[in-house]
């Protein structure tokens, strides 16, 4: 590969109108004039879409007939095509250390519409220090890092497990972390599900055994990632495990010890509707397969230690600490739904009578709190009409700014079960608009439309209360098609609530993954790296990403396995060698160098500093810290920083 | 009573972005006095999107008592009553009254606030 | 250019989430002063005092430093707690070269804070545009 | 320690309900408070005006709102006590506005100028005498000196008193600060949906048809329910609910008082009730009492 060390900078500048996102506001043709007269340019040109095959193989020809040794592209931004002009460099005969991207899009053109000269002038400077940085720029071997063959997986849902089993099923061990004691996530607590109207629990408990049986698959349940060191590739995460208290291998799920256990408290898998022990199976299909103790509620009287005949139960037993080494991590921690309690005018916690969807969605369920019946949970009596309020608490400033995406579909659906298991049953549905945009779920809001006794009522619900005397709620509203006020007697409400995402700020910010305005797992680019993270090797999967439904989920999930993979099977990273550098003849041997590097990628070795190539992440604070010098930063040294600010200041 | 721009300047007057409405009709259901409207806020709003000074003559206008209810509850903070607010503005500052002081019956009983509220409400 | 001349401030941003703010203010369109120009570092703790005195050397009227949010959990951990040390020692010293130390501005910013950005840049021209031009810059 | 409150008395309280005015100072004095009166104060105007680009209606709440920090200096106290939720309302989003509209502060006060008022630095605090009794429940409930076991009581907040949002005493959608003061002081209280529906305002002398509907909503149901008594704080929801009372073919068995004469009452702070009000809960409490003595006496 030709280096431009020494020679004479031969700088090729390529400047994209990207259609009319840039040239409608920078006037191209003349940054392409201004900047030829810029020192080192020797070819500068202009084209429509510089990331187009066309565009790529202008620079590839430049440099081949010019002799370029430096490129420079002002176009989108590096995390767009950065990638893209890097190849065609090399592709060229360069070295990518010779070619710097200025974005005159994000950075100038999107922001300065308002001023199109100012626009052009300021595009000129951002090239012109791009010129004056590449001058200098040196060429570097890449460095290597092996690569942990093994992935990490946090949060056990539909999402979690697919990406799991995927990566297990290509041969990747997988560390799998749930918080709570059974993985199977929030789709195991659902009915039916859209727009098939399949079991829900016969969908993921297939997938569950499969996690449980895999042998590439370890599970830590009740189970934390309490810290995260290291980088793609290379993952040092610790785990912490609370205590079960009861032993998985020897539980044989005969239930002595919940008859046994005096503590009773509301079962959060139905969302309290039913009661439950201290110490407890989830439910039937739990995995792992075993009874597990609630540390919280248990008063530890020894009363099922007593009645286990296996002795599986372990009052003492203490939380553990585990280490694990991955190459990759998965986030994949799901959702909440939106505290229904937020909505006190719909009568939630006032009226029993009034359920949020989850709850609704275990009354349908025939092993559920209800066994299966719809009826008031106020005195047992059939809900012979149920009013459902969709975009409760979403597309609200007051509340959910955002379409939580699920809950038009999830209605439909709740309310066609509900007609079948009542058949002379009234359904209100109360909406803004129907949101059914994705493969089958147009027919199937139809289908809802056209059940006889459903009806769709277009508007708002502003209150729900019970009249004296009365065993029904009043639900007053409007519609506001007919533009009529509305008042309705329900036996049932249910609250379409929407979705939060349930990302511990603390998880995130161990794993230095960024978060959106709302809390959602941030990817870097909506369209073309949806499932990716800004931290290397760390990928995001699931309804922790932004509002989905089970196929989303799972396909997302899929997508992340595929990007882990992508790197699970090299046998090393590469990484950019542009990190810190000791000139050792300046360098005294202070130390204060190796005291600032936050990854102990400095040591003092015979009274100079030696910087650890794998370690170091080049992010240039012994730079600025050494006082004699003496460390530079590879390819944005302080001669490079300097000659940037001038070129900026001197044009024009 | 000239009636073009009367949109820029009941926007003007309320301060509020009435195209932020998607028409949920929340407004509408939590009014105290929608039953005596001839039109439902919504409505309103929506007329006033539309640019349409059919709005003004509705009696709807004058029947709101700015209780904030719908303010308070818009899931798009539009501020429907804030823009009817306006409307009657509009009216009031063209010289429109809707209170004719002799024909309250009890004038001595009520509070003098809610004398000192009608009369701004309804005579600007 | 004839009589007063134009400020020009230069901002430097960690790539990160500053870097990824200003990037994604560019997505949402949102307009802001184009008297500002950004270099992007990979950490404003690579920053040296140096470079901003070396900027008003050249005739540059203003310096912003975006780093990220919160102070004390950059992406590389404590850069943005060390660049603010740095930031706000070289602040004290400016007022012995002459420059204004309203001259140099620190500010935080997460990837949401698009919108930030821009006010930020805005408000921080419109302050340099009170001070004036800091020195007569080097003709072309 | 004497806490001190600048009182704001407003147009209604002093003209129309001078007992609710005299039981809610009589309840402040009880727990200790210095309350005094403004040397000058003006018309809030009852009603805010929402048009954004109106100053003019504000200035009588803004005169009032520097006359305050004036006064609160002398007196060691910012907080400028309303007793009608209407001034409160009024005064407390005119205070706000001016925190957020530095702009319209400074048009208020070239105004202002001409009359030689200092430009208000936006330290008065408005405060509602609900919320003073909400702080200080505790206290209230240590000066209870007769019970009213077995009286059912619904609490009424109206409108201003919780809208909008950035006023509101409490929760708007469901606000309990009322239920909880009774509640310190032994009194049972009821729920009812209607507690902040609008009671129909000025309506009263306009469109009196929508003020007696909506009033006489709130009380029937609250009579339904089973409340003796409705409380307010309000003097025009008070107007607006006899009023309706009045007008009822069939009457509600609930009679509508201030949420202060209740508390007076059963603080013993009998100079401060209007005789009516004191013999009617007496009598209350006599026939209630007598209900829960007798063994097995229930709801007959
Ligand atoms: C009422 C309702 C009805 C629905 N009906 C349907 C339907 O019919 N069809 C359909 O397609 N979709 C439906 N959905 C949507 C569906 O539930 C979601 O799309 C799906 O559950 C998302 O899966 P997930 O794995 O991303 O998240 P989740 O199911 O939330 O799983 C996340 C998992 O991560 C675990 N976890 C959380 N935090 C941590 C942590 N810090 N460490 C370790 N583990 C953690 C959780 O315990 C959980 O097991 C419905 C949703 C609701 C609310
Ligand atoms: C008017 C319009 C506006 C849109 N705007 C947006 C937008 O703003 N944002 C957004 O996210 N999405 C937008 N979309 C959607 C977006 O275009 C699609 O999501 C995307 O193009 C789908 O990509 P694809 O690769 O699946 O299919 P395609 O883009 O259709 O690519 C399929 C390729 O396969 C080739 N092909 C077909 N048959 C064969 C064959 N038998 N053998 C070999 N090759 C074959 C075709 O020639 C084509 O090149 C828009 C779509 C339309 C119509
Ligand atoms: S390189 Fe970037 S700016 Fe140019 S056409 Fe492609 S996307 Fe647009
Ligand atoms: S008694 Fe023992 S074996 Fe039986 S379910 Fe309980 S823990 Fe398991
Ligand atoms: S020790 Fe705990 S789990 Fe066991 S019976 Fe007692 S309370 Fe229940
Ligand atoms: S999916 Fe439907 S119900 Fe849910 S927030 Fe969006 S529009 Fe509302
Ligand atoms: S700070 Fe500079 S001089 Fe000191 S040891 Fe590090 S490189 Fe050497
Ligand atoms: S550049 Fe950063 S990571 Fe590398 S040695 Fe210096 S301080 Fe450490
Ligand atoms: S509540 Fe707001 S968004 Fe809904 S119809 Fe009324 S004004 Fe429009
Ligand atoms: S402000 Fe007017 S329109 Fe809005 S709820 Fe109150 S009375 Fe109705």
């Amino acid at each position: 590969m030709a280096g431009g060390e020494g020679e004479k900078p031969r700088i090729g500048v390529f400047v994209c109108h990207c259609g009319t996102n840039i040239a409608g506001v920078v006037d191209v043709k003349k940054v392409v004039e201004e900047v030829s007269k810029l020192p080192g340019v020797v070819h500068a040109e202009d084209y429509v879409y510089m990331c187009s095959q066309i565009g790529q193989q202008k620079i590839i020809d430049a440099i081949r007939e010019k002799k370029l040794n430096g490129v420079v592209v002002a176009a989108c931004t590096p995390s767009l095509h950065g990638e893209t002009f890097a190849k065609a460099v090399e592709h060229g005969g360069l070295s990518r250390h010779r070619y710097e991207f200025v974005s005159i899009r994000e950075y100038v053109s999107w922001v300065h519409w308002h001023d199109r000269k100012k626009a052009t002038e300021k595009a000129i400077r951002e090239i012109a220090a791009a010129v004056a940085k590449l001058a200098d720029n040196k060429v570097y071997e890449p460095i290597r890092r092996a690569v942990k063959k093994k992935a990490l997986v946090i949060g056990g849902g539909i999402a979690g497990m697919t990406a799991a089993v995927d990566l297990a099923n290509a041969g990747i061990p997988v560390v799998l972390v749930e918080k709570s004691p059974t993985i199977g996530g929030r789709m195991i607590q659902l009915s039916m599900t859209f727009p098939t109207l399949d079991c829900a629990q016969c969908t993921i408990t297939p997938k569950m055994a499969e996690v449980a049986n895999h042998p590439n698959i370890k599970l830590y349940t009740l189970s934390e990632v309490i810290d995260v060191e290291g980088h793609v590739g290379n993952y040092k995460v610790k785990i912490l495990q609370h205590p079960r208290m009861v032993d998985i291998d020897e539980c044989r799920l005969c239930g002595f010890c919940e008859r046994a256990c005096p503590v009773e408290v509301p079962n959060e898998f139905n969302r309290g509707l039913g009661k439950r022990k201290a110490i407890y199976l989830p439910f039937a299909q739990a995995v792992p397969s075993a009874y597990v103790i609630d540390a919280e509620h248990c008063t530890r009287c020894g009363l099922c230690v007593r009645a286990c005949p296996v002795d599986a139960i372990n009052l003492d037993e203490k939380e553990r600490i585990i280490e694990e080494e991955v190459g990759s991590i998965i986030v994949a921690t799901g959702f909440d739904i939106y505290p229904p309690e937020n909505l006190p005018e719909y009568g939630y916690g006032i009226y029993k009578d009034v359920v949020d969807a989850l709850q609704f969605e275990q009354m349908i369920v025939p092993s559920g709190p209800t066994r299966g019946r719809i009826v008031r949970l106020s005195d047992g009596k059939p809900a012979k009409t149920v009013v459902f309020i969709q975009c409760a608490g979403s597309r609200d400033v007051n509340h959910l700014p955002y379409c939580s995406k699920i809950c038009c579909m999830y209605t439909a659906k709740q309310a066609m079960l509900y007609k079948m298991k009542v058949p002379d049953g009234k359904a209100y549905i109360f909406y803004i608009d129907v949101r059914a945009a994705g493969k089958g779920y147009e027919e199937f809001y139809k289908k809802a439309q056209m059940t006889p006794g459903i009806h769709y009522v277009r508007g708002r619900v502003s209150r729900v209360y019970r009249e004296p005397g009365d065993d029904r709620l009043t639900v007053e509203g409007v519609d506001t098609l007919s533009g009529k006020l509305v008042k309705i007697k329900a036996d049932l409400v249910v609250l379409a609530v929407g979705i939060v995402p349930r990302l511990d700020p603390e998880l995130a910010s161990k794993l230095k993954i960024a978060v959106d305005e709302y809390g959602f797992a941030q990817e870097v680019h909506p369209k073309l790296k949806p499932v990716e993270t800004e931290v290397g090797g760390v990928f995001v999967a699931g309804a922790v990403q932004g509002p989905k439904d089970i196929s989303e989920s799972v396909a997302q999930a899929s997508a992340a396995a595929a990007k882990a993979m992508q790197l699970l099977v090299k046998d090393y990273v590469e990484k950019e060698p542009l990190i810190a550098e000791v000139d050792e003849e300046r360098c005294d041997g202070c130390g204060i160098c190796a005291s600032t590097c936050p990854y102990e990628a400095i040591k003092i070795e015979n009274g100079k500093a030696h910087v650890t190539p794998i370690l170091c992440e080049g992010c240039g604070m012994c730079v600025s810290a050494c006082p004699v010098g003496a460390m530079e930063l590879r390819n944005l040294t302080d001669k490079q920083i300097t000659n940037m600010v001038k070129a900026i200041a001197r044009w024009p | 009573m000239d009636m073009d721009g009367f949109v820029e300047e009941v926007v003007r007057i309320s301060g509020r972005n009435p195209y932020l409405c998607y028409q949920c009709g929340m407004c509408s259901a939590v009014c105290p006095v929608a039953q005596y409207m001839d039109i439902l806020p919504h409505q309103i709003i929506r007329l006033v999107q539309m640019g349409d000074p059919a709005v003004l003559e509705s009696d709807a206008i004058w029947v709101c008592i700015s209780c904030m209810a719908c303010v308070d509850r818009c899931p798009r903070d539009v501020g429907p009553g804030i823009i009817i607010d306006a409307l009657r503005q509009f009216k009031l500052r063209r010289g429109a009254e809707k209170y004719d002081y002799f024909q309250v019956p009890e004038l001595g009983e009520a509070p003098s606030l809610a004398l000192v509220a009608a009369s701004r409400k309804l005579t600007g | 250019m004839s009589g007063e001349r134009d400020v020009l401030v230069i901002g430097f941003l960690s790539r990160w989430c500053a870097g990824i703010a200003a990037e994604t203010a560019g997505v949402n369109r949102i307009k802001y002063s184009p008297n500002i120009v950004f270099i992007n570092l990979p950490c404003v703790s690579r920053l040296n005092p140096s470079h901003v005195v070396d900027a008003f050397l050249n005739g540059i009227d203003g310096v912003l430093i975006g780093g990220c949010l919160p102070p004390g959990n950059c992406h590389y951990k404590t850069g943005n707690f060390k660049a603010f040390k740095r930031m706000y020692l070289l602040k004290k010293l400016m007022a012995q070269f002459g420059v204004e130390p309203e001259r140099v501005k620190m500010d935080w910013f997460v990837t949401p804070q698009y919108e930030k950005i821009a006010r930020v840049a805005d408000s921080f021209v419109e302050e340099i545009r009170r001070l004036g031009p800091v020195m007569s810059r080097g003709e072309a | 320690m004497a806490k001190a409150l600048l009182y704001y008395p407003g147009c209604s309280v002093k003209r129309n309900s001078p007992w609710y005015e005299k039981s809610a100072l009589a309840v402040l004095e009880a727990l200790g408070y210095r309350v005094k009166e403004l040397d000058k104060w003006y018309c809030c105007g009852a009603t805010i005006s929402l048009a954004a680009d109106d100053v003019i209606r504000h200035l009588g709440a803004i005169r009032s709102l520097i006359q305050a920090e004036k006064e609160g200096e002398a007196l060691g106290t910012n907080e400028m006590l309303t007793v009608c939720p209407m001034c409160y309302n009024v005064l407390a989003r005119v205070n706000n506005l001016l925190k957020r509209d530095r702009e319209k502060l400074e048009t208020a006060a070239r105004y202002l100028r001409d009359e030689n008022l200092e430009k208000y630095s936006l330290s008065t605090r408005v405060i509602h005498v609900v919320q003073v009794l909400h702080r200080e429940r505790e206290k209230l409930g240590e000066l209870v000196k007769r019970r009213l076991d077995g009286v059912r009581v619904a609490a009424y907040y109206g409108c201003t008193l919780v809208r909008p949002k950035d006023v509101a005493v409490d929760n708007p959608e469901s606000p309990r600060v009322m239920e909880e003061i009774l509640r310190s002081v032994g009194i049972e209280t009821v729920e009812y949906p209607f507690k902040t529906l609008c009671c129909g305002a000025y309506h009263s002398v306009y469109r009196k048809n929508i003020a007696v509907a909506n009033s006489g909503l709130i009380l029937t149901d609250a009579a339904a329910r089973g409340a003796d008594i409705m409380v307010t704080v309000c003097p025009l929801c008070h107007y607006n609910l006899e009023l309706a009372y009045r007008s009822m073919a069939r009457k509600p068995g609930i009679r509508v008082m201030y949420l202060t004469d209740l508390l007076a009452y059963v603080m013993g702070l009998d100079d401060a009730l209007s005789p009516e009000t004191r013999s009617f809960l007496d009598k209350l409490r006599e026939a209630r009492r007598e209900l829960v003595a007798t063994p097995g006496g229930g709801n007959s």
